[in-house]
């Protein structure tokens, strides 16, 4: 799956584009990114998956992209 | 109701007033126009405690943004009464006194084009996902948060 | 208060989209400025059961237009934080499809400028003694109203 | 004193200035230019005393402009 970030979270992860062996939920993934970076945890922001905002713990599929972003400053 | 494409609204770099001049004057044709109601976003010179902003590097994630962007269109058509809707907004960098964005709204009367314009530039501003970085005169960098 | 000039905002004939791009680029220098909200009327080629509007003749009280102006804009200038705000309405003939309006208000944050324009709109509609005679097709002519 | 016309008032009186002999007041003057423009009675309109809207009958003054106004329709 392909993980993606945005914003200042690129600042803490360093990449904008993770590959990312499958895993089943999003708050899975969470946790794992949280242990490889820590401020990531205390971060602001929300999650997309394939481009849909979720609000929840959301089940995940093989090819899914996720979305980490921060609070959107356009305009 | 049929499908539209999604029409990609960035634009490299900042819009020019000769763009929106000839945006404008393309709309003489539509004679059942009767306001235009635009929004333009500038880069400000804004002094930090870190520094003085000399550009907004403005990044995306794309193919949400331009769903995102066809909602709320399709949104704002079946709320008011529009003869078209245009919206430009800059990805990468722009300069300070340089604008940024690019909301262009036609309508019969006044009412329908005024309301729309100022929803849709609420809606770039919280429902679109555009990150600004400040870049300041001294190198640093401040990420942008809007208000 | 210093006493200010009151400047004539009539133009004669339409309003040139080439005019409007040199007002917008105009403000680049301005760099406090973050929100320009303009707003444009455009003749519309309404059917009346009379006719179809081919163009509007303006004609105005021009002296007391002007110290309208000047007090409305003073008003404006109090109530909201405002960088600039510039108006130019035509005098004369306008044809369907042209521009017969102009308003154009810049700020440091977008809500002063889109609030400050749509009030401009309102005050110029119904405080600023202009008339428009529609001249239709058949050369018959229609009194305008403003709703 | 100076009356001035304007918009479709202009129909009625066929002239969008008159220069017109001292009169005391605007009623008085409303109802001598009644007698000479009958249509002017029914017509929509506000008046005003050197530019300056007025509500009620108003004195006038040696030289004063008064306008006769129709519903405003600019922009």
């Amino acid at each position: 799956m392909m993980v993606l970030f945005f914003g200042n979270l690129v600042d803490i992860t360093q990449q904008s584009e993770l590959a990312w062996p499958f895993i089943h939920n999003t708050m899975q993934l969470q946790q794992v990114l949280y242990e490889q970076y820590p401020a990531l945890q205390t971060a602001q922001y929300v999650m997309a998956v394939n481009g849909k905002m979720i609000q929840t713990n959301t089940i995940l599929q093989e090819g899914d992209t996720i979305a980490f972003m921060p609070p959107f400053s356009g305009g | 109701m049929k499908e539209q494409p999604i029409k990609n609204f960035f634009v490299a770099g900042p819009i020019s007033p000769q763009k929106i001049a000839e945006s404008i004057a393309g709309h003489s044709t539509k004679k059942n126009i009767g306001a235009h109601s635009i929004f333009l976003g500038q880069v400000r010179a804004d002094e930090n405690k870190e520094g003085t902003v000399q550009a907004i590097e403005y990044t995306t994630y794309q193919a949400m943004a331009l769903e995102q962007m066809h909602q709320i269109r399709e949104a704002l058509f079946k709320k008011y009464t529009l003869t078209c809707m245009h919206v430009y907004h800059s990805i990468g960098l722009v300069k300070a006194g340089e604008i940024c964005l690019f909301v262009f709204v036609s309508s019969v009367h006044r009412k329908d084009a005024i309301a729309a314009c100022e929803e849709m530039v609420e809606a770039i501003k919280f429902k679109l996902p555009i990150w600004g970085k400040e870049i300041l005169d001294n190198q640093k960098t401040v990420w942008k948060e809007n208000h």
